[in-house]
C-alpha cells in the first residue's frame, strides 16, 4: 500500500466524489451530464471498495472483483440511458430535463 | 461441488433456457404468426411455474453466493404465479397493440430477465449477488418503461426511473462499501456486523436503495411518475412482483444478516412506516389518473408492510410473507381491471369510470373486490393480511404506531371508495360501453380473485409459511 | 269470599275497546254503541255487586274494613323490587269503582245521543272504553308500579279523546298540553316511585301503608326516613315528588293549565274525565297512601297537599268568577272543588274522628262526582241546543229546555251546599275537618264556598234566565237518550248526602259516626245563599252592575279573565325558553360544532394533501434531492441523536 | 353443521342462490324464502336455548371451536348466552320486515337483496361470535354493505351521506382495533397462553394499567356505532340518505351491535377499566340523551327526528349499561331490543308515507290521520311505546333502566339518572309534535286529499315489528327472566373486583 | 513519494470533477469526467491493482466516454452553452452536500479501522481470471454469468426503445 497515505484520506477523496456527483445530479439541466454525474457517483463507490480491500483485507479481492463487476454494470447501465435519451430527443429534439417534466402532483 | 447440485438453481436455470427458446423461435417464426410468440411465451412460462413447484432441499452454491431455502423457493413460487397472471392479463394488449411493432419477444425476455434478477436477489449470498439481481432487476424495466418508444411520457418514465435506480444504487453501494469496510466481508454468512456508526451509515446508505424499489418515503418520489408513464403491465409489474420481492430480500437481510443492528432498524422502520403511510394515502386521495392512483396506494401498502417488521420474530416474517402475497394478488386483480379497460377504450381516469357498474358489471365486481381487498375489508384477504401486520406490530407494544395505521387505514379506504363510488353509484351517458374480454384476460382476472377471496380463508397456507420461515432463524 | 273476579271490572271495557279499536272502520253506530254500553253496564253491575258484598257482608270484620289483594308478579327489577299485577279491594278503591261505574255508564249513555251521527262514533266509544279499563286499572292498583302505569293509560286515553276532533287544531293543541303536562308531572312522579321503591323496597301499598311499621321509629320504613337527599328526608322528597304526579292529573296549583284547555274535547269526555272521575286520580292516590303521608315526618309532605288544595280552589274560583265559556266556568270550579278534596285531605288526621277530614274528602269527591257530571252533561245539553260554549249565546232557554233547566238548577243548588242536596253533608264535613284543623284554611275555603255559589248561579241565571238570545233554530230538549241519565243523575245529587259514609270510608277502615256541626252548617249555607242571592240580583234580569263591577275592578279583572296570565307564563317557558333558547342552539351546535368538526377532519385531510402535492414536482432532481438529503438526515439523527 | 354456524350460512346461501336468480320476482322469493328460513330457526333457537340453558348452567350454551389460524391463536368461536338469543331474534325479524317493506325495489334489485343480506350475515356472525377476532371481522363485514345501500339506492346527498358513515364506521372500528389488540396481548397476564376467546380472557385479571388504557379504546369503537353523543353526526345524515329497509336493518339492528360489543367485549373483559371510565362515559351518554331529544325537537325531517330519538334512546342504552347494577343492564338489553323494534317500525312507516306523498318534511303534512287511517294509526302507537307508554316494550325497558340506574348507590349516578328520566318528558314533546302535526290537523296539500292505502306486504312487515313490541310490553316476564339469568357472570366480573368499594 | 502522487492524483480528481459537474460546454464536462476517470485509474495504479486500472481505462476511458461524445455528437449539443440552474437552487444543493460530505466524514475519520491483516492476494492478471471463472469459496463465475445475461438484456432495452420509431412509424 502506498506508503503514508491512511485509509482516511482515501475515503475522504471518494466521499468527496460522491457528493459532488450528487451536486451534479441535482444541479445540472442536461440528462447527459446528469449521467455524467452518475458516473462519479459509481466511481466514488468503486474506489472505496478498493481502499477498503487493499487497506483492511488484501487477502482477499472481493473488493476489486466488486469494483470490476461495477464498472460493467455501470457500461451498462450508461448505454441504456443514453439510448432511451436519444428516443426522447428523436421525439421532442431536446435533452433538457425540463422536458421531463409532464407529469406530475 | 457436483453439478447435480446446480438442479438447486432450477427456477434460474429454467427461466434462462425460456429466454434462449423464445430468442430461437423469434428467429424460426414468420411474419404472420408473431402473433402466436405471445402463446407461446406465456404457456412456456406457465410450464416453468408448474414445473418449479417441485419441492427442492435446502443447499448452498457457489461458495455462498448463492442460497436456496425453503422460503425462498417458495416466493420465487409466488412471484411465478403473480408474472403468469400479470402476463395472462397482458397478453392480449402485446398482441393486438404491439405484436407488429416486433417487439413481443423482447419483451419477455426482458420481463423474464428481470424476473431473473429478482431471483438471484432474492438468494443472494453476499452482496454483490445481491447488487448484480437488483440491477439485472431494475435495468429490463427502464427499457420496458420506455416500451412505448412513441409516447414521450413512456420514455420520460424511463428517464426518471434509470436515473433514480442509478442513484439509489449507486447510494446502496457506497453504503456496502461501508459496511465492507466495517464486517469485514462481503459474504453474508461471514461478515460480523457491529453497530459502529460508520456500520449504521453504510446500512442507511444500503437501505436507501432497497427503500427506493420498495418506494419507502422518502425515497418514493419515482413511483408515481414512472408508473404514469409506463405500459400499465409494467407498472404493474413494478409495483407487485419487484416490490413484492425488494420486501422478501429487506426482510431476510434484516433479519439475518443486520440482526445486530435491530436497535437502528426497528426505529427506522417505525418512523418510515408512519411517514410511507401518511405519504401514500394523501397523495392518493386527490389523484384522476387511475395508474397514479394505483401507484400512492400501493406506497401506502409498502408502508404497511413495514408494520410486520417490527416484531422481529417468526410470527412477524410469515405475516409479512403473507401479506406481500395477499398484495400481489389485490393489485394484480386492481391493474388487470384497469388494463382490460384502457386496452378497450384507452380511459384510465376515475371519472370515466362512472356507471360502469351498469355497463360492465363483472369488471367492476373484480375491481370491488380487489380494491376492497386492499383496504382491508374482510372477509376478503386483504383484512387478514392487515390484522396480522398490526398484531405482529402491536406485539411489540407499538399500539400508538398501530392506531395511527388503522387511522390510514380508514382515509385509505376514503379514496377506494371514490373508485367504488365512481364504479357503482354515479350514473354517466358516456359510460364506458358494454366490451367483452379476451378469455386470457378472464382468466387473468379469474386467478386474482380466487387468490383475493381464498388466501385470506385458508389458514393452513398461513401454517405452511409459518413452517418454512424457520430457516429465516436458524 | 274472593273477589277474583273484579278482575273482570277492567278487562271487559278491555276487551270491548279491542274489538271497538280495530274494526273502527267497520262497525256501525248503533252495533258500536250497544257493545260500549252492554259492556260497561256489565262491570257498572259488577262493581255494585262488589260494593254490596264488601260493604255489607264480608269487608267488616269486627268493625275494621280488611283489604283483599290477589295479585301475580308481572315483571321482576330485583331481588325485592317488582311489579304486580293485581286488584285491592278496600273501601276507598270500592267506592271509586262505584263512582267510575256509575258516571261512566251514564256518560256511555249519554253519548249515544250527543254523539248520534258523528263520523268517529266508534272510535269515540272505543277511547271510552279504553279510558274506563285505565281508570278502573288505576283505581283496583295494587301497588305504586301499577298505579303509575295505568295512570299513563288514563292520561293516553285523555289525550286521544281531548284531540278526538282532531282536524280542529285547538283541540289538537289541547291533548297536546294536556298530556306534556301531565308528563312533566308524572316525571315527577316516577322520581318520587323509583326513590320509595329503594328506600321502603317495596312498591305494594299494603307493605308502604303498614301503619306499625311507619309508627315504630325503628322500622326500615321510618330508619330510612332518616335519610336525606339533597337536604330533605328522603321518603319525604318521595311523597312531595308523586304528591306532585297526582296534582299534575287534577289540576292542582301549577299543573292546572291544561285542564280549561281540556274542555277542547266532546262534553261527556269532560263529564267522565274531567269532572268525575280522572281528576279525582290525584286525590285517590293522596289517598290511597294517607297512612305514609301522615305519619312520615309528622304529615310534612301532608301540608303541601293541604296548602296547594287550597290555594288552588281559591286561585280557581276567582278566575271562575269572569269566563264566558260555560264549560270553561265548570273546569275551573271542578279545579276548585278538588282542591277542596286535597284540603280536606291534608287538614285530616288518622283514627276516630281525627279522620273526618279524610273521609270528608272522600265523601265530596262522591258527591261532586255526581253533580259535577250532572252540570257537565246539562252544560253538553244546552250547547247541544244552541252550538255555543260562549255565556252571551245563552239566555231564556228555561222553556226550551225544562228538563235540563230542573236537572241543572239541582246540581247548582247542590255544590252550592245548599241543603238538603249532597254538596251541602260533604262539603260541610270537610268544612269541619278544617275549621278543627286549620282555621286559615277554613276561612279560605269558606269564601270560596261563596264564590262557587256565586259563579254556578251566575251560569245559572246566565243560561236559563234572562232574555232570549237569537237563535237559528229554536232550541229543543235533547233526546231522552241524553234527558235520561241526567235525571238520574240529578237524583243522586239530591240524594246521596244522607248517606252515613263515615261508616264506610275512614283511614283506618274503622267505621265510625259523624254528626252535623250547626255553627259551620250555617256559616257556609249563609255564605252560599248570599252568593247565590248576589248572582240573583246581578244576573236575573241584564243589568249593568256586572259591567260597572268589572271596570271598577278593571285590573283585577283583567288578571283574572286572562286566568292571571299562566297559559302566557308558560307558553314563554316552552316556546321562548325551552325551543328557541335550548333546543334550537343545541341543534344549531349539533350541526355546526360537532358535525362540523366530523366534517372539519375530512376536508383538512383533502386540504393538506392538496397543500403537499407541490413536493411530487415531477422533476426528477428534486426527487433525487429528497433521496439524498433524506439519508443525510437519517444518518444525523441515528449517529447524532439515537446512540 | 351446528345450530349456530347455520345463522351465518344460511345467508351466504341465500346470496348464492340470489346470483343466479333471472328476473326480480325470484328475486323476492328467494330472499323472503331465505330469511324467513333465518327466521324460523330464530325462533327454533329460542326455545333450543331455552330446553338447553334448563341442563346447561355454563356461560355460553351451543359453544363450537374450531382452531383457523393456529399461530395467532385465532378460533372460529361461537357460543350463545340469552341475550345473544334474543339479538338473534331482533335481528332475524327486523330482517324479514325489512324484506317485506323493499318488496317494490326497482332498481337492481338482486344488488339490494344481496347486500341487505351481507350486512345482516355481519350482525348474526358478530351476535354469535365469542371469539374477538372473528368479533371484529363480522362487525366490518356488516358495516362495509352500508355505503352501497346507501350510495345507490338512497336519495337526498347520499353520497356525502354514505361516506360519512362508512369512513365515521371504520374510523370507529380502528379505535376498537386497538383495543381489541391490547386486550389481546394482555391475556396472558396470569401466565396463560395468548387467547382472543372472550370467555378465556373473562378469567384472566388484566392488569390494571392496561385497562384503563383499553377500555376507552373499545368503549369509544363500539360506541360510534351505538350514537354516542359526541360521535353520534353520522346516524343523521346516514339515516336520512337511506332507502327504507337500510334505515329499519341499520337503525334497528346494526346500532345494536354497539350496545352489545361494549357489554360483552369493553365491560366484560375490562371490568376495573369500565369502573375507572364509567364517571366520564356516563356524562357523555346521560348527556347525549337529553341531547338527542332535545336535538329532535326542532327536526322538520320525519327521519332526522327519529335519528336523533335514537341517538336519545340508544344513549339510555349505554348509561344503563354504565350504572353497574343488574336491573339496569337487563333494562339495556331490553331497551336495545325495543328500540330496535320500534325505530324499525318507525323507519318503516316513514317509509310508507314518504312513498305515499314524496315528502318527509312534517311541514308540509297533515290531517293524515282522515287520509291513510291505518298507517297513521299505527304510527302513533309507535309514537306511544317509543314516549315509554305502558303496555308497550319501551316503557318495561326503560323502567328496568330507571329502578336499576337508582339501585346505584351514589349521588352522582343519583343525578345522572335524574337527568336521564327527564328524557321522558322530552321525549312525549317531540313525538307529540309530529302527530299532531302531521297525523292531526287540517290536511295542507290539497293533493293529499287521496293516498293509495297500505297494501299487504307493507301491513306483513307492521305487523312483524308490531307483534314483539305488545309481546314485550304486555309479558315482559319470560324475556326479561331469560335475558337477567344471563347476567350473573357479568355480576360476577364486577364483584370480583368490589365495584361498591371503588365508589366515587 | 507515493503520498505526493496521492495528493496529486485526488487534487485532480476532484477537480477535474468539480469541473465537469459545473462546466457549461457538455462536450468539455464528458472531457473533464474522462480525466477524473483517468485520476482514478491512476490510483488503482498506485495501490497496486494493475489488472483493475486497465478495466477502468479500457472501459470507462475507452467505452463509455466514447459513448458519451457519440452521443453529445448525435444529439447536436457540442458547443451551445447549457444553461445552468439558478444560483438560489445551487447554493442550497451546495450547502446541502456540503453537511452531507461533512457528516459521512465525520463519522468516517471517527471510525477506527482494525489492522490490516498480513499478506496479500496475488493479483496478476491470471490468477484474477482464474478467480473469475471458479466457482469455489472465493470464485466468481457465477456474477459472471449474471453479468452476461445483464448485458444481454440491456443490449435487447437498448434495441427496443431505439428501433420502436421507424417501425412504428411505417405502420402509422
Amino acid at each position: 500500500m502506498p506508503a503514508g497515505v491512511s485509509l482516511y484520506e482515501i475515503l475522504t477523496v471518494s466521499t468527496l466524489l460522491f457528493f459532488i456527483g450528487v451536486y451534479g445530479f441535482v444541479t445540472r439541466t442536461n440528462l447527459i451530464s446528469i449521467l455524467l454525474s452518475i458516473e462519479l457517483i459509481l466511481n466514488a463507490a468503486a474506489i472505496n471498495f478498493v481502499a477498503v480491500n487493499k487497506y483492511l483485507y488484501p487477502d482477499m479481492l472481493q473488493g476489486v472483483y466488486f469494483s470490476v463487476f461495477i464498472i460493467a454494470v455501470a457500461a451498462a447501465e450508461t448505454a441504456l440511458a443514453i439510448s432511451i435519451i436519444i428516443n426522447l430527443y428523436r421525439l421532442v429534439t431536446s435533452v433538457e430535463v425540463k422536458e421531463t417534466e409532464t407529469m406530475k402532483y | 461441488m457436483d453439478f447435480s447440485s446446480l438442479l438447486l438453481m432450477r427456477h434460474e436455470l429454467v427461466l434462462t433456457i425460456i429466454m434462449l427458446l423464445l430468442i430461437i423461435a423469434e428467429i424460426f417464426v414468420s411474419e404472420k404468426h408473431k402473433k402466436n410468440l405471445v402463446n407461446l411465451g406465456i404457456i412456456l412460462f406457465a410450464i416453468h411455474t408448474i414445473f418449479v413447484l417441485l419441492p427442492l432441499p435446502e443447499g448452498t452454491l457457489f461458495g455462498g453466493m448463492f442460497k436456496t431455502n425453503m422460503i425462498t423457493h417458495f416466493f420465487k413460487s409466488v412471484l411465478n404465479l403473480g408474472v403468469l397472471i400479470l402476463l395472462l392479463q397482458t397478453g392480449d394488449w402485446l398482441r393486438d397493440k404491439v405484436a407488429n411493432q416486433h417487439k413481443t419477444t423482447e419483451f419477455f425476455i426482458l420481463i423474464f430477465s428481470s424476473l431473473l434478477g429478482l431471483y438471484f436477489m432474492i438468494s443472494s449470498g453476499d452482496f454483490l449477488m445481491f447488487y448484480l439481481g437488483l440491477e439485472l432487476s431494475t435495468l429490463p424495466l427502464t427499457a420496458l418503461a420506455a416500451y412505448e418508444s412513441l409516447k414521450q411520457k413512456s420514455s420520460e418514465s424511463g428517464i426518471k426511473l434509470i436515473l433514480s435506480a442509478a442513484l439509489a444504487s449507486g447510494t446502496a453501494l457506497f453504503g456496502i462499501s461501508m459496511m465492507y469496510a466495517t464486517s469485514g466481508s462481503l459474504y453474508f454468512d461471514i461478515m460480523t456486523v457491529s453497530a459502529s456508526h460508520l456500520t449504521i451509515l453504510g446500512f442507511l446508505m444500503f437501505f436507501s436503495g432497497l427503500a427506493f424499489k420498495i418506494s419507502l418515503a422518502p425515497f418514493h418520489f419515482w413511483t408515481a411518475d414512472v408508473y404514469e408513464g409506463a405500459p400499465i403491465s409494467i407498472a404493474s409489474y413494478l409495483s407487485v412482483i419487484s416490490k413484492g420481492a425488494a420486501a422478501f430480500i429487506l426482510l431476510v437481510l434484516l433479519f439475518t444478516v443486520m440482526k445486530p443492528l435491530q436497535g437502528v432498524w426497528t426505529y427506522l422502520l417505525y418512523g418510515i412506516a408512519l411517514l410511507t403511510m401518511f405519504t401514500g394515502n394523501l397523495f392518493a386521495i386527490r389523484q384522476q389518473n387511475l395508474k397514479r392512483f394505483l401507484a400512492f396506494s400501493s406506497i401506502a401498502q409498502a408502508g404497511f408492510i413495514l408494520l410486520g417488521f417490527l416484531s422481529a420474530d417468526q410470527l412477524g416474517a410469515t405475516t409479512v410473507i403473507y401479506f406481500v402475497m395477499i398484495y400481489v394478488f389485490s393489485n394484480l386483480g386492481a391493474f388487470g381491471v384497469v388494463q382490460a379497460v384502457s386496452n378497450a377504450t384507452g380511459k384510465e381516469n376515475i371519472d370515466d369510470y362512472n356507471g360502469l357498474y351498469r355497463t360492465n358489471p363483472n369488471l367492476s365486481l373484480v375491481l370491488l373486490l380487489a380494491l376492497f381487498s386492499l383496504a382491508g375489508i374482510p372477509p376478503l384477504a386483504g383484512f387478514f393480511g392487515k390484522f396480522f401486520l398490526f398484531m405482529a406490530a402491536a406485539s411489540q407494544g407499538y399500539y400508538f404506531l398501530v392506531f395511527l395505521a388503522v387511522v390510514n387505514v380508514a382515509i385509505a379506504l376514503y379514496y377506494y371508495l371514490l373508485v367504488v363510488r365512481a364504479m357503482f353509484l354515479r350514473k354517466s351517458d358516456t359510460a364506458i360501453p358494454y366490451f367483452k374480454c379476451k378469455p386470457m384476460m378472464k382468466l387473468g382476472l379469474v386467478c386474482s380473485v380466487l387468490g383475493i377471496i381464498t388466501i385470506g380463508l385458508y389458514s393452513p397456507l398461513y401454517d405452511y409459511i409459518f413452517k418454512i420461515s424457520i430457516s429465516l432463524f436458524e | 269470599m274472593d273477589f277474583t273476579y273484579t278482575i273482570l271490572i277492567p278487562l271487559i271495557p278491555l276487551i270491548v275497546f279491542l274489538i271497538l279499536g280495530i274494526y273502527s272502520l267497520k262497525i256501525k253506530e248503533k252495533a258500536a254503541g250497544i257493545i260500549g254500553v252492554s259492556g260497561l253496564s256489565v262491570s257498572t253491575i259488577l262493581s255494585l255487586y262488589t260494593a254490596y258484598q264488601y260493604f255489607f257482608h264480608v269487608g267488616k270484620v269486627d268493625g275494621v274494613y280488611q283489604p283483599f289483594v290477589e295479585k301475580t308478579v308481572w315483571m321482576n327489577f330485583t331481588d325485592t323490587l317488582a311489579i304486580d299485577m293485581g286488584v285491592l279491594i278496600d273501601p276507598i278503591s270500592v267506592m271509586m269503582l262505584v263512582v267510575v261505574s256509575t258516571i261512566s255508564l251514564m256518560v256511555h249513555l249519554y253519548s249515544r245521543g250527543y254523539m248520534h251521527g258523528d263520523t268517529g262514533f266508534t272510535r269515540f266509544f272505543a277511547y271510552l272504553s279504553l279510558f274506563s279499563f285505565s281508570m278502573y286499572g288505576l283505581v283496583l292498583a295494587t301497588n305504586l308500579f301499577q298505579i303509575y302505569i295505568f295512570w299513563e293509560l288514563v292520561g293516553v286515553s285523555s289525550f286521544l279523546l281531548i284531540g278526538y276532533y282532531y282536524t280542529k287544531p285547538s283541540a289538537v293543541a289541547a291533548s297536546k298540553k294536556a298530556f306534556i303536562v301531565t308528563r312533566f308531572a308524572d316525571f315527577g312522579f316516577l322520581i318520587g316511585i323509583l326513590m320509595m321503591g329503594f328506600y321502603t323496597g317495596t312498591f305494594d301499598f299494603l307493605t308502604l301503608n303498614d301503619t306499625a311499621a311507619l309508627q315504630d321509629m325503628n322500622s326500615p320504613i321510618m330508619q330510612n326516613a332518616g335519610i336525606t337527599f339533597m337536604g330533605f328526608s328522603v321518603i319525604t322528597t318521595a311523597l312531595v315528588l308523586i304528591f306532585a304526579g297526582g296534582a299534575g292529573k287534577s289540576a292542582m296549583f301549577p299543573f292546572h293549565i291544561w285542564l280549561p284547555d281540556a274542555m277542547e274535547g266532546p262534553t261527556p269526555v269532560s263529564a267522565l274525565i274531567h269532572a268525575a272521575t280522572m281528576v279525582v286520580a290525584g286525590v285517590y292516590l293522596v289517598a290511597r297512601l294517607f297512612p305514609m303521608f301522615y305519619f312520615v315526618d309528622d304529615g310534612a309532605a301532608l301540608q303541601v297537599v293541604a296548602y296547594v288544595g287550597a290555594f288552588s280552589s281559591l286561585l280557581a274560583a276567582v278566575i271562575a268568577l269572569t269566563q264566558h265559556d260555560i264549560k270553561r266556568i265548570l273546569a275551573f270550579s271542578t279545579m276548585s272543588q278538588i282542591g277542596y278534596l286535597m284540603m280536606a285531605l291534608g287538614v285530616s288526621g288518622y283514627g276516630g274522628d281525627e279522620g273526618l277530614g279524610f273521609t270528608a274528602s272522600m265523601f265530596h269527591l262522591f258527591t261532586h262526582a255526581m253533580f259535577k257530571a250532572l252540570l257537565f252533561l246539562c252544560a253538553g245539553s244546552v250547547i247541544h241546543a244552541v252550538h255555543s260554549n260562549l255565556l252571551q249565546d245563552m239566555g231564556g232557554l228555561r222553556k226550551y229546555l225544562p228538563i235540563t233547566h230542573i236537572t241543572f238548577l239541582i246540581a247548582a243548588l247542590a255544590i252550592a251546599g245548599i241543603p238538603p242536596f249532597a254538596g251541602f253533608f260533604s262539603k260541610d264535613e270537610i268544612l269541619v275537618a278544617a275549621f278543627q284543623n286549620n282555621p286559615l284554611l277554613f276561612w279560605v275555603e269558606w269564601i270560596v264556598a261563596g264564590l262557587t255559589a256565586f259563579y254556578m248561579f251566575r251560569l245559572y241565571f246566565g243560561i236559563f234566565w234572562g232574555k232570549d238570545r237569537v237563535y237559528e233554530h229554536a232550541p229543543h230538549e235533547s233526546p231522552l237518550s241524553m234527558t235520561l241519565p241526567l235525571m238520574f243523575l240529578a237524583l243522586m245529587s239530591a240524594t246521596v248526602g244522607f248517606i252515613p259514609f263515615s261508616q264506610f270510608v275512614s283511614p283506618d277502615f274503622v267505621a265510625y259516626s259523624t254528626h252535623l256541626h250547626w255553627d259551620v252548617a250555617a256559616m257556609s249555607v249563609g255564605i252560599g245563599a248570599i252568593g247565590i242571592l248576589l248572582a240573583w240580583v246581578m244576573y236575573k234580569k241584564e243589568t249593568t252592575i256586572p259591567a260597572t263591577i268589572s271596570s271598577a275592578f278593571g285590573f283585577f279583572y283583567k288578571w283574572t279573565f286572562n286566568k292571571f296570565y299562566f297559559d302566557e307564563l308558560y307558553l314563554f317557558i316552552t316556546r321562548q325558553i325551552i325551543f328557541k333558547r335550548i333546543a334550537q342552539p343545541f341543534a344549531w351546535f349539533d350541526r355546526n360544532v360537532v358535525d362540523g368538526t366530523m366534517n372539519l377532519i375530512g376536508n383538512s385531510t383533502v386540504a393538506i394533501s392538496s397543500k403537499i402535492k407541490g413536493t411530487q414536482s415531477g422533476k426528477v432532481q428534486d426527487y433525487a434531492f429528497t433521496f439524498v438529503s433524506g439519508i443525510v438526515v437519517l444518518v444525523m439523527v441515528f449517529v447524532y441523536f439515537m446512540n | 353443521m351446528d345450530i349456530l354456524s347455520l345463522f351465518v350460512t344460511v345467508p351466504i346461501l341465500t346470496m348464492l342462490v340470489l346470483v343466479f336468480t333471472r328476473n326480480r320476482k325470484q328475486v323476492r322469493l328467494v330472499s323472503l324464502f331465505g330469511s324467513l328460513i333465518q327466521f324460523g330457526m330464530a325462533i327454533h333457537l329460542l326455545f333450543a336455548y331455552k330446553t338447553e340453558r334448563a341442563v346447561n348452567t355454563d356461560i355460553m350454551v351451543f359453544v363450537k371451536d374450531y382452531v383457523w389460524f393456529e399461530q395467532l391463536n385465532i378460533h372460529y368461536a361461537i357460543g350463545v348466552d340469552g341475550i345473544s338469543v334474543a339479538m338473534l331474534l331482533l335481528t332475524s325479524i327486523v330482517v324479514l320486515a325489512g324484506v317485506f317493506i323493499s318488496w317494490k325495489v326497482e332498481d337492481l334489485a338482486k344488488e339490494f337483496f344481496i347486500s341487505l343480506i351481507v350486512l345482516a350475515t355481519g350482525v348474526y356472525g358478530f351476535f354469535i361470535s365469542i371469539d374477538l377476532f372473528t368479533m371484529v371481522v363480522f362487525y366490518e363485514i356488516a358495516v362495509i354493505p352500508m355505503y352501497l345501500l346507501i350510495g345507490i339506492w338512497g336519495s337526498g346527498p347520499k353520497e356525502y351521506a354514505a361516506m360519512k358513515l362508512t369512513i365515521m364506521l371504520m374510523g370507529a372500528s380502528a379505535v376498537l382495533l386497538v383495543g381489541v389488540l391490547g386486550i389481546y396481548y394482555n391475556s396472558d397476564a396470569d401466565g396463560g397462553p395468548l387467547t382472543f376467546n372472550i370467555l378465556e380472557i373473562a378469567q384472566v385479571n388484566i392488569p390494571f394499567e392496561a385497562q384503563r388504557i383499553f377500555f376507552p379504546l373499545t368503549f369509544v369503537g363500539f360506541a360510534v356505532l351505538g350514537a354516542l353523543f359526541p360521535f353520534h353526526t353520522w346516524s343523521p345524515d346516514g339515516h336520512a340518505s337511506a332507502p327504507t329497509a337500510v334505515s329499519m336493518l341499520h337503525a334497528g339492528v346494526l346500532m345494536k351491535l354497539g350496545g352489545y360489543g361494549i357489554f360483552r367485549v369493553a365491560m366484560y373483559l375490562l371490568p376495573e377499566g369500565a369502573m375507572d371510565w364509567s364517571w366520564f362515559f356516563i356524562i357523555l351518554s346521560s348527556f347525549g340523551v337529553v341531547y338527542g331529544a332535545l336535538g329532535a325537537i326542532r327536526q322538520n325531517d320525519l327521519k332526522y327526528i327519529n335519528a336523533y330519538s335514537s341517538v336519545s334512546h340508544l344513549g339510555m342504552v349505554l348509561v344503563a349499561l354504565l350504572m353497574l347494577t343488574k336491573t339496569a343492564w337487563n333494562g339495556a338489553i331490553l331497551q336495545s331490543l325495543s328500540h330496535g323494534f320500534m325505530t324499525a317500525l318507525f323507519f318503516a312507516l316513514i317509509g310508507m308515507i314518504y312513498e305515499r306523498t314524496h315528502t318527509r318534511d312534517i311541514m308540509k303534512l297533515g290531517g293524515l290521520l282522515k287520509v291513510i287511517p291505518f298507517i297513521s294509526a299505527i304510527y302513533i302507537i309507535a309514537g306511544m311505546a317509543s314516549l315509554g307508554l305502558p303496555g308497550f316494550s319501551g316503557f318495561v325497558a326503560e323502567m328496568n333502566i330507571f329502578v336499576g340506574a337508582f339501585q346505584h348507590p351514589d349521588l352522582f349516578r343519583r343525578i345522572a339518572t335524574i337527568v336521564t328520566v327527564s328524557a321522558i318528558v322530552v321525549t312525549a314533546v317531540y313525538i307529540l309534535r309530529v302527530v299532531g302535526i302531521m297525523l292531526m290537523g287540517p290536511i295542507k296539500n290539497p293533493e293529499f286529499n287521496v293516498l293509495p292505502p297500505s297494501t299487504w306486504y307493507e301491513r306483513y312487515g307492521i305487523f312483524l315489528l308490531l307483534l314483539p313490541i305488545i309481546g314485550m310490553g304486555l309479558a315482559p316476564l319470560w324475556l326479561s327472566d331469560m335475558i337477567s339469568a344471563s347476567l350473573t357472570p357479568f355480576i360476577a366480573q364486577f364483584e370480583n373486583i368490589k365495584y361498591l368499594s371503588h365508589g366515587f | 513519494m507515493e503520498r505526493i502522487i496521492f495528493y496529486i492524483l485526488s487534487a485532480i480528481i476532484i477537480g477535474f470533477a468539480i469541473a465537469s459537474v459545473t462546466s457549461r460546454k457538455i462536450l468539455r464536462a464528458v472531457v473533464y469526467l474522462l480525466f477524473v476517470l483517468i485520476g482514478v485509474a491512476g490510483f488503482y495504479f498506485l495501490v497496486g491493482y494493475n489488472y483493475l486500472a486497465a478495466i477502468q481505462l479500457t472501459i470507462y476511458a475507452g467505452g463509455i466516454i466514447v459513448l458519451f461524445i457519440l452521443s453529445v455528437l448525435l444529439i447536436h449539443q457540442i458547443d451551445n452553452q447549457m444553461d445552468v440552474a439558478s444560483l438560489a437552487r445551487r447554493a442550497v444543493v451546495g450547502i446541502a452536500c456540503l453537511l452531507g460530505s461533512g457528516v459521512t466524514l465525520s463519522v468516517i475519520w471517527s471510525h477506527s479501522f482494525p489492522k490490516p491483516a498480513a499478506g496479500s492476494q496475488a493479483t496478476e492478471v491470471a490468477s484474477i481470471g482464474k478467480g473469475m471463472l471458479s466457482y469455489g469459496e472465493g470464485g466468481y463465475i457465477l456474477p459472471f454469468e449474471v453479468i452476461t445475461v445483464l448485458l444481454l438484456a440491456v443490449i435487447i432495452g437498448a434495441i427496443i426503445v431505439s428501433k420502436g420509431i421507424r417501425l412504428s412509424l411505417k405502420n402509422y
